[in-house]
């Protein structure tokens, strides 16, 4: 399942809920990969937007792949603001067995931060700026741009 | 009509443009110099679906996203 | 830390605990890894046995190693008998970096198993019986055994 | 006198020898046929440090522990 929020996440609500969605469920594994936000660069917190149709789709292709595992994936995502030491994403993963459901979440969240379409925004000052630095071209991408 | 959306952190309303292919479309954003950094690293997704060809076929009622650099987390 | 309990693990409380415990603190990633018993092979449960000097030494090394990291790791372990669905383990990891904290608890609990002096029974029919098809000898063994 | 311990499913009582280094030790374990399997998959803590060679030298007061194959979690 995919949860999206606004504003910061609620941890200790969302793993619980979560935990005790799937505890009768024997699944051997569950690692919860949480995202919080850090002091630096002296911002005031950050901001996200998400394109909620790709995202979807997106998220629906990996609940196939881990359906082939045997194995499930949640995932919690902030809309807007989050300021600093507080959580914008969850990502979690169910499995039998503990060597699968390590690659599983490995897997997972560096695809999640290749390809899901959701912008982030340092907040400094009142302003909202675009993190074009740390964002990666989704795969396929330039395909409008000048050929010459 | 095809329906053109700028996602995320572009900065620019929505096109309505008589086109039949993605190529057209192309040629159409080249012209807007503040266009051409976003065209070199969006993705396009055309009815919410990834499209790595610029040869695709659009029809009447299409809608075409551009999904620049992206960072979730 | 370092945190043994008898009988199965209250996995909501301890996440939450320690997700509290680092809020402030600037890590930007939080991978626990839950481990809960699985219904196969018709057990009603497992049981351990901890040894715990050598845990107690084997986990400090592994702080030192997280420290070297700017990481911080947590651990909570059952002892004695965890029933069918319950949990028995939860190891953690608290880094700055996504890709550090992933690599991090991989290894961690992959270290765990190979060498934390736990040893694990299945229950069955009221017995207690050494599981020793899942169990790893701890590098170095065998330096008693007949070298003829 | 060197104390011997038995940990997890090894289901045998502490001793107490009198001997200088793990190969006396393990001259006399292999004497015990039901010890034979447990000494050839046994790690071995002098002090609670692990050993990794039966040449390691004791005095009295060492403890030794023997650590069956482990399967934590």
């Amino acid at each position: 399942m995919l949860y999206l929020y606004d504003g910061a996440l609620n941890v200790p609500n969302i793993l619980k809920d979560w935990y005790e969605q799937e505890e009768k469920n024997n699944y051997g594994a569950f690692i919860p990969f949480v995202g919080t936000v850090r002091s630096e660069d002296e911002i005031d917190g950050l901001s996200f937007d998400l394109y909620e149709p790709i995202l979807k789709s997106w998220f629906k292709a990996w609940q196939k792949k881990a359906e082939k595992k045997s194995a499930i994936i949640k995932m919690a995502h902030s809309r807007g603001d989050v300021m600093l030491h507080e959580s914008s994403y969850i990502a979690a993963v169910f499995s039998p067995k503990r060597r699968a459901a390590l690659e599983f979440i490995n897997e997972f969240v560096e695809d999640f931060k290749a390809s899901a379409p959701i912008w982030k925004y340092d907040l400094r000052n009142g302003n909202r700026i675009y993190a074009i630095d740390r964002s990666t071209a989704i795969k396929g991408s330039g395909i409008l741009g000048d050929k010459k | 009509m095809v329906r053109i959306e700028f996602l995320g952190p572009i900065q620019k309303e929505p096109l309505e443009l008589q086109i039949t292919n993605l190529n057209e479309l192309a040629k159409i954003l080249q012209d807007d110099k503040e266009m051409q950094e976003w065209l070199t690293n969006s993705a396009v997704a055309v009815n919410d679906t990834l499209i790595c060809s610029s040869n695709h076929e659009l029809k009447d009622g299409d809608k075409v996203s551009l999904l620049p650099p992206v960072c979730g987390g």
